[in-house]
């Protein structure tokens, strides 16, 4: 492929990351790598539901008094909107838009580094009490679910910034669209599996 | 081997194999590494056996042999086995479907060097202090309470292999999904590629489960959670429940290739086409869907209750019908051939009643109340070395027969294939049968030793000599192989005369780009078509000669994984407050695994091209 | 070569049917003797499947061996083409419903056992003073030794589990540190000892054990536990009723016993300053202990589950325990002798004070 | 590989209609993104307003069946045609998740 060739948004394909047989074959390897992380995901959350509020004997930590909605109301809308956000960004990438991409992109990372923020805010206070990764199952099965989550937002959002500047000076082409794309998906699974969390999680939590 | 390797120096063959991306080589890579690992399975399998040839033996201590019991199951369901599997997808399904490689070839050397390097890290506990020593289950209170860092060599050493499998499971989806060549449609994909790509799959969908239970291991092992400590909430049940979820499916895994395997040979051999090419397709997925809905068969005695009990039991027996769908498919497939009895052949014969011992066996296990008495006796061990040695390891015995003049433009001497077939298979049924009678009669299973007249002693003797006649068929074939390379006379192009499928139809030695066109498909086996309509090139060709994209070589793969391997022993040795090296230990591992990656990913690594002209002036495969 | 081949099959098959005929292994160990109704219900049901099984395999043999003798090249010709048959949709039905049928009645047997043996509910089941009506054990699996503690009787002891006759016998079962499982191979199937959690399940046994050859039946620890899980062995006395009720009253009647530092018994002497911090020589109390008690010991068929029992095998225990039983936690010669070796004065009055220990005379 | 590229450029009309096309599509996206939001809102209030656990707990778990959906039709374009697989994939990682999920919960524990 010629990564030279310069493209007008006229020349440019309707589906970029689905216009070489790279992109085809990328795009098709992640959705079936997401099939994997929803059964990793899966196992965490029967794990979490199985352990929940399970601990030494006499343990004053449960789901209804640890969680607290208000955070986790404002951590669902920041992912939320980034969710929105990112799909912007692929809405300028097929409009052939470079800079208008970025430029979601960075409010998109932005919202998800709000969303961070707030959710090591939210273990730091929990650290605080006393419910701790080792203080019980519950503790162990809480952290890991929700921080493996965590981790796919460092993940997602060190995805996105290392195409941000790795492309910063080249510019949109066919090698690197895919790439964009993929992320955005990866961006968007993230969101899908914090659905649940805060379902299955927190709300079902609080419900008792 | 190949006649490309003599022309260079053998250092640049070295390398050029450290950075193969070609799934040609990645074949070759996991038939050796697999076969290694083959070998040491085996040699623990033989202290095993060595063991219990007599009461009251000392050969080998109660530790060591709990050691070795672990690390042969271990061994050879993940690193014998599976790879061996690999090495033959990698060698024949991108050829199947006229592919020029793999979907991401680059990927494809990453899983191997995975796997390659968890196996080694795996192996290394038996010279640091001690193997894993909790079975191969590693069922959490056992393993929870191991001293010593075995367990953790298994945690680790299994996570960095299983990264690798999964990886080879989703490039073979993709590569199958994908890269057909045109008129390749599904229902006209050799079964071999159809049951790789259910194998994936279920690689797919099992392997997580397994990630997840043993990240929970390490984190209770080593950075003290609560999983499975029951005293802190937790629950070493749900270890059983991951482990199944992942173990059943796996042997799926492994037995769904298998089945592959023999029904291309049984087609070749027969001269005929598969019988009930679709309902063999549709039994694969069927089976590949119901092993997902069984794994509380290995958990029958846990106490899991009558209802969980009898779903799980008759959704076990399920399982009979579309593999019994398969046998008789094979049967009929036979029946009203033309059948020419070669090494493969004859594996593949020997393989049809083997597994149909070991799969009956499964389904009376399958029957919960019966299952209570044979759980974990000898009866279990005899049920699954019947399904594996007469199901996996024939079908990889025959494979590596069937395939090695595709792999190496060698074949492999016919004679003395059929006198290893005989030590082995006559050996198999000796170890294994009685095992059976032992279960049956109190002698459960992971006994380092038993006492003298319990009534075990004769059969436990027979057993112990059968597996000698193994381990003898084994030695042959490895002779086998040598002289075979030492003779070294090129096999030629469809070398067994009766080749169907598109892997048949590429010349010998098998030019580094594969296919020169992509080939067109006109059917079910469509090399069969074209030579039964007497085209002596074997292939319609789907487009001109033109350019072909190549991927490059790259080390990258190699030092990702050894970064990882590297960061396995920081984190083992963490426990340890003498070991102060091993947090920076840690960091630089990881560190060479993201900077491996980030250069990767800054590099545009575009490939090359094979030009035009330079197709034309080829003469089959030297480069 | 394929008719050698067919030879061992054949020879296998009848191997395999003189052996079953024969109800080989041992009348205490086999689950081919089975000597209760869990047992038996298991047995029928291994008998149902295993003829299904023939069959299958019978089936599937036939038609192989007529595909091979029928169709190999030498017969057919060297170039002949077969016919490309695609497949057949009568065959396909045919056998996919005979399985079928065959997986159905293996199933309907399978699912009603199923509940049956886990049908505990007799357990709870009170007499009018309030007494349980049926027996229960409560049985605790530590590495590698049983204890087994009946809660009504109020007594407890260890490695021999003694049991009454013709009536269903309930178990508790949880292990005190690792997974074990519990298992009497003459008697019925298994049930895993958990640490999480209670097991319940109850066997029947029919037949006394006097009869046999070392008068017990022997039941066998079936989950890899570590080191020495091949010498977790444990041993089951089956009594009459009336038997069983003396032996209980007998074990009732060790309340309050204890060995005494100052008894000329120099047997007694060294076990009450060596040992009896750890074990117990009166059987009534509750579950619970560190060690196997000993109340009954020299009643018993073995020493720690597998030694010979006598006197010998006594003393090798004490000097080897840990060689003998690897992993096992009762401590080395010297750390229950300030450090010293016991001399063999003390083990010979120890070991004839071990075997003193008796509730039957 | 390379050869394969779609290398068309579209005719001035092509592209103004599939420009309106994606405009049309982008407004569809921010009225999925309110639903969700709206979604999220009703799940929320629903559970800080105390009602009955036995109400509240499916009702939000279809919300977020809902939600998922609309994620994965709209956001992640499986509404567009071409994500058989993609979908065949995910659908059976769903139903093995919802079987683990409800062994986890059900028959399985004491
Ligand atoms: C390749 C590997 C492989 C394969 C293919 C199978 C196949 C099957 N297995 Fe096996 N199994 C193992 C590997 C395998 N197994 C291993 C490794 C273990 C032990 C793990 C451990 O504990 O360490 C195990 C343990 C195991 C158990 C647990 C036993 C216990 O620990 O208590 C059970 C119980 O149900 C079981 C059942 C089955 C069944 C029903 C099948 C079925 O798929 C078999 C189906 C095939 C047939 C039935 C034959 C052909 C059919 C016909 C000719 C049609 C007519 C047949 C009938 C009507 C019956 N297996
Ligand atoms: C793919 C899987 C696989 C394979 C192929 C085998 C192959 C064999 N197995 Fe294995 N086995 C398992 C998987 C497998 N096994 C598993 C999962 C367990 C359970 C472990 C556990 O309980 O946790 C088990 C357990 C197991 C046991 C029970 C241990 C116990 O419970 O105490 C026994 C006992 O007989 C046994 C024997 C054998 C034998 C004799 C072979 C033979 O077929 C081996 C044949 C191979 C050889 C004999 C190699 C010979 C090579 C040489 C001798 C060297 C020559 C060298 C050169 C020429 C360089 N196996
Ligand atoms: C720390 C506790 C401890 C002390 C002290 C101890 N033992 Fe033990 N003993 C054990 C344990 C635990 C076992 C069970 C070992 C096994 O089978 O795994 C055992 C088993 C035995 C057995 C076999 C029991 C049986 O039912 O078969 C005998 C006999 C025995 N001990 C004798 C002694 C004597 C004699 C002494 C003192 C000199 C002694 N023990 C001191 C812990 C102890
Ligand atoms: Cu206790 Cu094995
Ligand atoms: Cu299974």
């Amino acid at each position: 492929m010629d990564l030279n060739k310069k493209f007008t948004p006229q020349s440019w394909p309707a589906h970029p990351e689905n216009s070489t047989l790279e992109g085809k074959n990328k795009t098709l390897g992640f959705w079936i790598f997401l099939g994997g992380e929803t059964v990793l995901f899966a196992t965490l959350f029967a794990t979490f539901l199985a352990l929940k509020n399970k601990g030494p004997a006499g343990m004053e930590f449960s789901t209804q008094s640890l969680f607290e909605l208000p955070l986790a109301f404002i951590m669902t809308m920041l992912l939320l909107t980034s969710s929105l956000t990112s799909v912007y960004a692929m809405y300028h990438m097929k409009n052939y838009n470079f800079k208008a991409m970025q430029a979601w992109l960075i409010v998109t990372v932005l919202l998800g580094l709000g969303f961070l923020g707030l959710e090591i805010y939210e273990f730091y206070h929990y650290v605080h009490l006393g419910f701790t990764f080792t203080q019980s199952a519950f503790g162990s099965s809480f952290y890991t679910l929700v921080g493996t989550h965590g981790l796919h937002v460092i993940l997602g959002l060190a995805w996105f910034i290392l195409l941000m500047l790795r492309n910063s000076k080249r510019g949109l082409n066919l090698y690197n669209a895919p790439k964009y794309y993929l992320a955005s998906l990866y961006w968007h699974f993230i969101d899908v599996v914090w659905v649940f969390i805060f379902t299955v999680v927190y709300l079902m939590g609080v419900l008792g | 081997m190949s006649s490309t390797a003599k022309k260079k120096g053998f250092g640049a063959t070295i390398w050029d194999y450290l950075t193969t991306v070609d799934h040609k080589k990645i074949a070759i890579l996991y038939l050796i590494a697999g076969t290694f690992f083959f070998v040491v399975g085996g040699i623990e399998a033989m202290l095993i056996r060595i063991q219990l040839a007599k009461p009251d033996n000392d050969f080998v201590s109660a530790g060591l042999f709990n050691e070795i019991i672990t690390m042969h199951g271990t061994t050879m369901i993940f690193l014998a086995a599976m790879p061996l599997l690999f090495a033959f997808m990698n060698a024949a399904v991108p050829l199947q479907i006229g592919a020029r490689d793999v979907a991401f070839p680059f990927l494809n050397s990453l899983g191997f060097w995975l796997f390659l390097f968890g196996g080694i890290f795996l192996n290394l506990s038996w010279f640091l202090g001690g193997a894993p020593d909790a079975g191969w289950t590693s069922y959490a209170s056992l393993s929870l309470a191991s001293p010593g860092h075995g367990i953790d060599f298994y945690a680790l050493g299994l996570q960095i292999s299983g990264a690798g499998t999964l990886i080879a499971g989703i490039n073979f989806l993709v590569t199958i999904i994908n890269m057909r060549a045109p008129g390749m449609t599904y229902m006209r994909m050799p079964l071999f590629t159809w049951t790789t790509f259910v194998a994936s799959a279920l690689i797919l969908f099992a392997f997580p489960p397994l990630t997840v239970g043993l990240f929970f291991m390490i984190f209770d092992r080593m950075f003290d959670a609560n999983f499975f400590d029951h005293i802190n909430g937790g629950n070493t049940v749900i270890w059983e429940h991951l482990f199944w979820i992942f173990g059943h499916p796996e042997v799926y895994i492994l037995v769904l290739p298998a089945f592959g395997l023999f029904s291309e040979i049984f087609a070749t051999f027969a001269r005929k086409r598969l019988f009930g090419y679709s309902s063999m397709v549709f039994a694969t997925i069927l089976i590949g869907f119901l092993g997902f809905m069984v794994w509380a068969h290995h958990m029958f005695t846990v106490g899991l209750g009558p209802t969980a009990n009898a779903i799980f039991a008759v959704a076990t027996m399920a399982i009979a019908v579309p593999t019994g769908m398969k046998v008789f498919n094979w049967l009929l497939t036979i029946w009203g051939g033309n059948i020419k009895v070669t090494t493969p052949m004859l594996y593949a014969l020997g393989f049809i009643p083997s597994f149909v011992a070991g799969g009956v066996t499964g389904v009376m296990q399958a029957s919960a109340p019966l299952d209570y008495q044979l759980h974990d006796s000898y009866f279990i061990v005899a049920h699954f070395h019947y399904v594996i040695v007469g199901g996996i390891v024939l079908a990889l015995f025959a494979s590596a027969h069937y395939y090695w003049p595709l792999m190496f433009n060698q074949m492999l001497n016919e004679t003395l294939g059929k006198i290893t077939f005989v030590f082995f298979f006559v050996g198999f049924h000796c170890t294994f049968f009685v095992q059976h009678f032992l279960g049956l009669m109190g002698m459960p299973r992971r006994v380092f030793t038993f006492m003298g007249g319990q009534g075990w002693d004769q059969f436990n003797l027979i057993s112990t000599v059968g597996a000698f006649l193994m381990a003898i068929g084994v030695i042959l074939l490895v002779v086998n192989v040598i002289i075979t390379a030492i003779k070294n006379e090129p096999a030629g192009r469809d070398p067994w005369k009766d080749g169907r499928t598109l892997e048949w139809a590429i010349p010998q030695p098998v030019p580094y780009y594969n296919f020169k066109q992509t080939p067109l498909v006109r059917g079910l086996d469509t090399f069969w078509i074209e030579k039964m309509e007497g085209n002596k090139e074997g292939m319609t060709y789907a487009e001109p000669i033109s350019d072909i994209h190549m991927p490059n070589n790259s080390f990258i793969p190699f030092m990702i994984s050894l970064g990882l391997f590297v960061a396995a022993f920081g984190a083992l040795y963490h426990q340890d407050a003498d070991k102060t090296w091993s947090i920076p230990v840690l960091i630089i591992g990881l560190a060479i695994t993201f900077a491996s990656m980030i250069t990767r990913s800054l590099k545009d690594d575009l490939g090359y091209h094979i030009h035009k002209e330079e197709l034309m002036n080829e003469k089959g495969g030297k480069h | 070569m394929m008719k050698g081949l067919k030879k061992w099959r054949l020879f296998g098959l009848l191997a395999a049917l003189t052996i079953f005929l024969s109800g080989c292994g041992e009348e205490y160990l086999s689950t081919l003797t089975p000597a209760g109704q869990v047992g038996k219900d298991q047995y029928n049901l291994l008998l149902l499947s295993t003829a299904i099984m023939t069959f299958v395999i019978i089936v599937v043999v036939i038609i192989y061996v007529l595909a091979i003798v029928k169709f190999r090249r030498k017969k057919v010709g060297e170039n002949t083409i077969p016919k490309q048959v695609e497949g057949s949709h009568t065959l396909e039905i045919i056998w996919t419903a005979i399985p079928i049928v065959l997986l159905l009645i293996l199933a309907v047997p399978t699912v009603s056992l199923t509940y049956k043996f886990a049908d505990t509910k007799a357990m709870e089941a009170k007499d009018a003073d309030g007494n349980a009506k049926a027996v229960t054990v409560n049985v605790t699996a530590k590495l590698y030794w049983w204890e087994f503690e009946y809660p009504e009787q109020g007594i407890v002891t260890s490695q021999e589990l003694v049991v009454p006759t013709g009536q269903k016998v309930y178990f508790n079962l949880k292990a005190a540190d690792v997974k074990h499982s519990f298992w009497i191979p003459a008697i019925g199937g298994k049930m895993d000892t958990n640490v999480d959690n209670i097991n319940k399940f109850y066997l029947t046994f029919d037949k006394e054990s006097d009869g046999l050859k070392d008068g017990v039946f022997y039941g066998k620890c079936a989950e890899l536990c570590g080191p020495s899980h091949a010498l977790m062995d444990f041993k089951v006395k089956t009594l009459s009723q009336d038997n069983f009720d003396n032996w209980v009253d007998n074990m009732q009647a060790t309340k309050g016993k204890t060995a005494d530092k100052k008894s000329t018994d120099l047997g007694e002497q060294v076990f009450a300053n060596s040992c009896i911090s750890c074990h117990a020589v009166s059987g009534e109390g509750t579950g619970g202990g560190v060690a196997p008690n000993l109340a009954a010991f020299g009643d018993r068929n073995r020493v720690a589950g597998f030694l010979e029992h006598s006197e010998d095998g006594i003393k090798d225990w004490i000097k080897n325990s840990q060689e003998l039983k690897p992993g096992n936690i009762m401590p080395e010669e010297k750390a229950l002798n300030n450090g010293k070796e016991f001399t063999d004065e003390e083990l010979d009055a120890l070991a004839a004070y071990l075997m003193g220990l008796s509730v039957e005379k | 590989m390379s050869h394969d590229v779609e290398a068309r450029t579209r005719s001035k009309h092509e592209y103004e209609y599939a420009r309106k096309r994606a405009n049309q599509g982008m407004r569809n996206q921010v009225t999925v993104f309110a639903i969700m939001i709206f979604l999220t809102f009703i799940a929320f209030a629903a559970v800080q307003a105390g009602m009955s656990a036995y109400l509240v707990a499916p009702l939000i778990l279809l919300f977020a069946a809902v939600q998922v959906a609309l994620q994965l039709y709209y956001f992640m374009h499986w509404s567009e045609k071409g994500h058989g697989m993609a979908q065949f994939f995910m659908y059976s990682a769903a139903f093995i998740a919802f079987t683990m999920i409800l062994a986890f919960v059900t028959i399985i524990w004491w």
